[in-house]
């Protein structure tokens, strides 16, 4: 599966935090400036190494935006637990040690002159804005949040229509992102999506009756992200090309993958 | 200065590996570690047929540690040696299998067909906590480990190094029972089987329940089992549990390790072994010691 | 909410104690902690006659833990009783006396002691790893901790927990033969043992050579135990091993644990058994559970 | 043994770095602003808890000076292992956790009117600074050197003459303190010590031969600093009031001893 984003050389920086704020309630926004921007894919991660020394294994963030040509990188990230919580403490000029780039991006080729459909969910958010800013076609987005809390709108906008389902109902259709999909007909092409499992489930679904080729990004516990201690795998439908099991690394093989060839 | 050692016969250009099933076949790693570097190179466990291993999550972080029960997934004995093994012979270092199974039988097919290759040493390993037949039944009986180590002798081309379970009451006996079976050398420790649970779903952090711990947080574990097998058996052994530096190597090795393996922390810096091997180097350049053999058990009261 | 707990029909009003060997009688940290708010107060090891302990060093830090070798230094059973007792009777909590001794008869001697004291029950410690004679020998064979069990309780004029050892490679068993000798209760674990060496000395870093191994770093070691022990007897469970929060004392007990003890966090925040008292309360409010029981063993798959 | 110095409440606090400076190489100097100043007596001493995670005991650490008045608590150490490490990148304004007073301080009332050698050698200086601030009676300093990065050396000359050995015979006596004391004939009432362990033994020694009585303020691996854990015993020549054998707890019932009480 690693025929998407061609993977270049990985390697642990460290590097300088540009700026950071937080743009929703525990939603940061962190600029950091590292050369690993320059052959970033859209939907690769980085892992980030926590300092205090209980947290041992590296956090495993999205690229949300890269400056290739600046060297930046934007990470978006909510506060879940002890090692975002103190990402969320950085500050411009601090230090930070980064592992990336990590996995294989969206297929960006597969967009060329068609309408690709980003959905995503809460946190899912972020690595669909550079997905956008490369695509070759049309971008609609759909995405979904848990209340009137929303962060990235404005960035998606620049790069195509951005529809909105809430949780709550308090901002754009109430439900999720497959019930703002139906309410507003959308169609597209092509679909790229990340966010939560119940929602990764819910496109790949809606894809398949749909007849449409779907691209999702999968999270799963990480410890080595590079490929090597199998701890991050998903079932896949065929025996996969590395592990001969029905078994595939997300880290090393995924993020991304076709919906049709895993089993979620 | 002389950091070469010998493991039953096998020479290696200093005492640093890497610990089973924390650094693929190499490859993985190799983006960041130049291979050629390392004393050697251990695998992940290999078994006669692919193995699919345990259901997510696999893995969890505990404090100065992590968990793991990825259950020995592989892609079986044939990949090994059509795409693992080839791998691994670009480079000059020592190629060491991780054999695991679920019976006497599995283990011995896997030895069998390591005959004829370029591998260097055999690790069988008995102590996999996270598996439900084979593996740790082995290692936690001494009758079962005396019984498991004179088969593989039997068939082995190769030496053979049996990676001891800590979940024991005795490490010092089960160093001796594999000693007596004609084992070459002895490797430990594994992980110490452990559990973690999310009070906030009161679900276990793992699929498989419990895990093994591994990391820094297991060092003591590890140094002591590793002193009472040395004071136990005359067989070479090689220390590995949390070590993240040369310090933690040194340690290891004054408590009577010839070798030592570096497992979870590739993890957490994947440049690890290199510089665990530049700073033993250091170390000896220090304290003026001309062999690293000065420095094996060289600890005292 | 109810926090009230009832081990073997002593009833304490939260399931927070201290661990032995870490409170002393109570009276040190007295300055920093409120006795009244505990369920309980375990107190370092006593016997018959007053036991010198082991040389210095006696205490080593490792990564997220520390090791010692105290050797259950204590002034013997007469000077308890004649000041520490008096000492913790000021307060409203359930006093356990630790037992340590070398032989059966030391044991039962310090048990008879207690007969007609304000002691609530009594904690047997057959799992120090850090002295010659007695403890651990009785903790780490099955046989041997059912006879002495068995002993005990035939003299003992309140519950007896019996204090098992992590380094058996078979805790359930172990639970098992304490509970089948007629055990009210089982408490784990005691500390793994473990080893430092200092490499610029090339000395051990403990006089006593080996220690135990406590704090947050073998956390996942004793929660892992607890729920084995959970599986494996019906009495209730005293978990400790690591706690330094709330969560981690909530982990415990639905792992199994009717009780909890802090140990080495004592030393790191003195504050820590309020803190987690203050937290567990906490906790349940917030996922409104009315009862402490509802938790205890309350992990699912 | 805790006759003297009278111990009053602990406690753990979060105090702020007022300033810090390295006054010699690997020795620096700290003052912190704490309530604890208040009540310290020369010769306790209060534990810092580093704020990395793998390193979880308190240190120990003399206090060297106090304004009372000021809540400003003054303490100078070498640069050891990885917690003083971690301490001397501490800047103004930073907060640290600590623990104190803990132990007995020097019997200053034994200082009335006579004349008191503070012999000490390296980091045992700096506890010497607040006895002879205290004293009742005649100072004379005797302090050993490694070689000639002295330091504090004018702020003992303050409140006494100072009489220096070093090792390597760059100042002042060539040789150990005992050497200087000898050399330069020097005599007192009564003996204040600290330093390393051979350097206590010499002044046992010393003060027994000269028939004066000699305090010495011991050092051993610490766990809970307060007496409970009874890690940091020292053989004793009497059965100890407290742990009723030969062994009493240098953090609860020390660090000063009378030097005829103890075996080392
Ligand atoms: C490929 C990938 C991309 C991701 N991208 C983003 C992103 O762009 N923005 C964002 O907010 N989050 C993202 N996540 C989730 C993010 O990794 C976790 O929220 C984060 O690791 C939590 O760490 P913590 O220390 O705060 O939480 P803790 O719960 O304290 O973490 C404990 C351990 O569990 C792991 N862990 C916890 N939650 C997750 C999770 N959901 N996925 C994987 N590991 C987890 C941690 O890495 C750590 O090892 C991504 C996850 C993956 C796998
Ligand atoms: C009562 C007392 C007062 C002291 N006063 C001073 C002082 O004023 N200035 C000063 O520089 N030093 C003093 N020390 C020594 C100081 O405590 C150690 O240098 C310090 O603990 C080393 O910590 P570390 O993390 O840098 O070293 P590491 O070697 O990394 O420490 C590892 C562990 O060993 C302990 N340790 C290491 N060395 C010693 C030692 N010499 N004594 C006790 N514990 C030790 C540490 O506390 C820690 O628990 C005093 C010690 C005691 C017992
Ligand atoms: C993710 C992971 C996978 C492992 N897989 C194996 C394995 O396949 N075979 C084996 O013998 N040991 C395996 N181990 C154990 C390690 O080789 C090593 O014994 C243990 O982790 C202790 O060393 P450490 O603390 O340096 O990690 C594994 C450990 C980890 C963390
Ligand atoms: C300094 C020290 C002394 C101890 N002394 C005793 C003792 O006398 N009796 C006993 O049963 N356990 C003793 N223990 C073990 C603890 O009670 C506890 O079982 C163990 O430390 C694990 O808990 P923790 O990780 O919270 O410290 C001691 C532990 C420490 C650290
Ligand atoms: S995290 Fe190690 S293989 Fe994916
Ligand atoms: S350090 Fe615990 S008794 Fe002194």
């Amino acid at each position: 599966m690693s025929e998407f984003g061609q993977n270049t050389a990985k390697s642990k920086q460290e590097v300088f935090v540009i700026e950071q704020k937080e743009i929703a309630p525990d939603i940061f926004d962190l600029w950091i400036e590292t050369t690993m921007a320059q052959h970033a894919k859209a939907g690769q991660f980085i892992s980030i190494y926590p300092k205090d020394k209980s947290t041992l294994l590296p956090r495993p963030i999205s690229i949300c935006e890269v400056n290739r040509e600046n060297d930046r990188m934007r990470l978006v990230y909510r506060v879940q637990g002890a090692g975002t919580k103190e990402f969320s403490s950085y500050q411009k000029g601090d230090k930070i040690s980064i592992l990336g780039n990590l996995g294989n991006g969206f297929p960006i080729e597969k967009t060329k002159e068609i309408k690709v459909m980003m959905i995503a969910g809460g946190i899912g958010i972020p690595p669909m804005l550079q997905a956008a800013k490369d695509a070759l076609g049309e971008v609609i987005f759909v995405v979904g949040y848990r209340d009137s809390n929303l962060f990235l709108k404005e960035d998606m906008e620049r790069y195509g229509q951005v529809v909105i389902a809430t949780e709550d109902g308090s901002y754009g259709t109430k439900g999720n992102v497959i019930d703002a999909i139906r309410e507003q007909k959308i169609s597209a092409d092509v679909i790229f999506s990340c966010g939560p499992m119940p929602m990764l489930k819910a496109v790949k679904q809606y894809a398949q009756e749909q007849g449409i080729p779907a691209y999702i990004s999968l999270e799963e516990r990480m410890a080595c992200g590079v490929g090597a201690c199998l701890g991050c795998v998903c079932k896949t439908k065929e025996v996969d090309h590395h592990s001969y099991v029905h078994n595939t690394r997300i880290c090393a093989d995924g993020p991304v993958f076709d919906a049709k060839e895993v089993e979620i | 200065m002389n950091t070469t050692i010998k493991i039953a016969g096998i020479e290696m250009k200093n005492p640093v590996m890497t610990a089973s099933g924390t650094f693929g076949s190499g490859m993985e790693y190799s983006e960041f570690v130049d291979l050629n570097r390392l004393g050697g190179v251990i695998t992940k466990g290999v078994s006669n047929v692919p193995w699919v291993g345990n259901p997510t999550p696999r893995v969890a972080e505990t404090y100065g540690g992590m968990l793991n029960a990825i259950g020995l997934q592989n892609p079986g004995v044939d990949v090994f040696l059509e795409r693992d093994l080839p791998f691994l012979n670009q480079f000059h270092t020592v190629s060491v299998i991780n054999v695991c199974g679920k019976t006497v039988e599995d283990y011995v097919e896997v030895v069998e067909r390591m005959a004829d290759t370029s591998i260097g040493m055999l690790e069988i390993n008995v102590s996999c906590p996270n598996v439900k037949e084979g593996a740790i039944a082995f290692g936690q009986n001494k009758e079962a480990l005396y019984h498991i180590t004179k088969e593989i002798k039997a068939k082995a081309k190769q030496p053979v190094i049996m990676k001891l379970s800590p979940n024991v009451t005795d490490i010092g006996e089960m160093a001796k029972a594999a000693e007596a079976a004609g084992a070459d050398a002895v490797s430990l420790i594994n992980t110490i089987t452990g559990m973690k649970i999310d009070i906030h779903k009161r679900m276990f952090a793992l699929a498989n329940k419990t895990g093994g711990l591994s990391g820094p947080a297991i060092k003591p574990v590890a140094v002591r089992m590793v002193y009472q097998a040395a004071q136990a058996v005359k067989i070479p052994i090689i220390g590995m549990g949390g070590i993240a530096t040369a310090d933690d190597a040194i340690e290891f090795i004054l408590a009577g390790a010839s070798g030592v393996c570096v497992g979870a922390m590739n993890f957490v810096n994947p440049y690890t072994t290199i510089e665990v091997i530049d700073g033993i180097e250091a170390y000896m350049k220090k304290y003026n010691v001309a062999d690293i053999h000065d420095l094996i058990g060289a600890v005292h009261s």
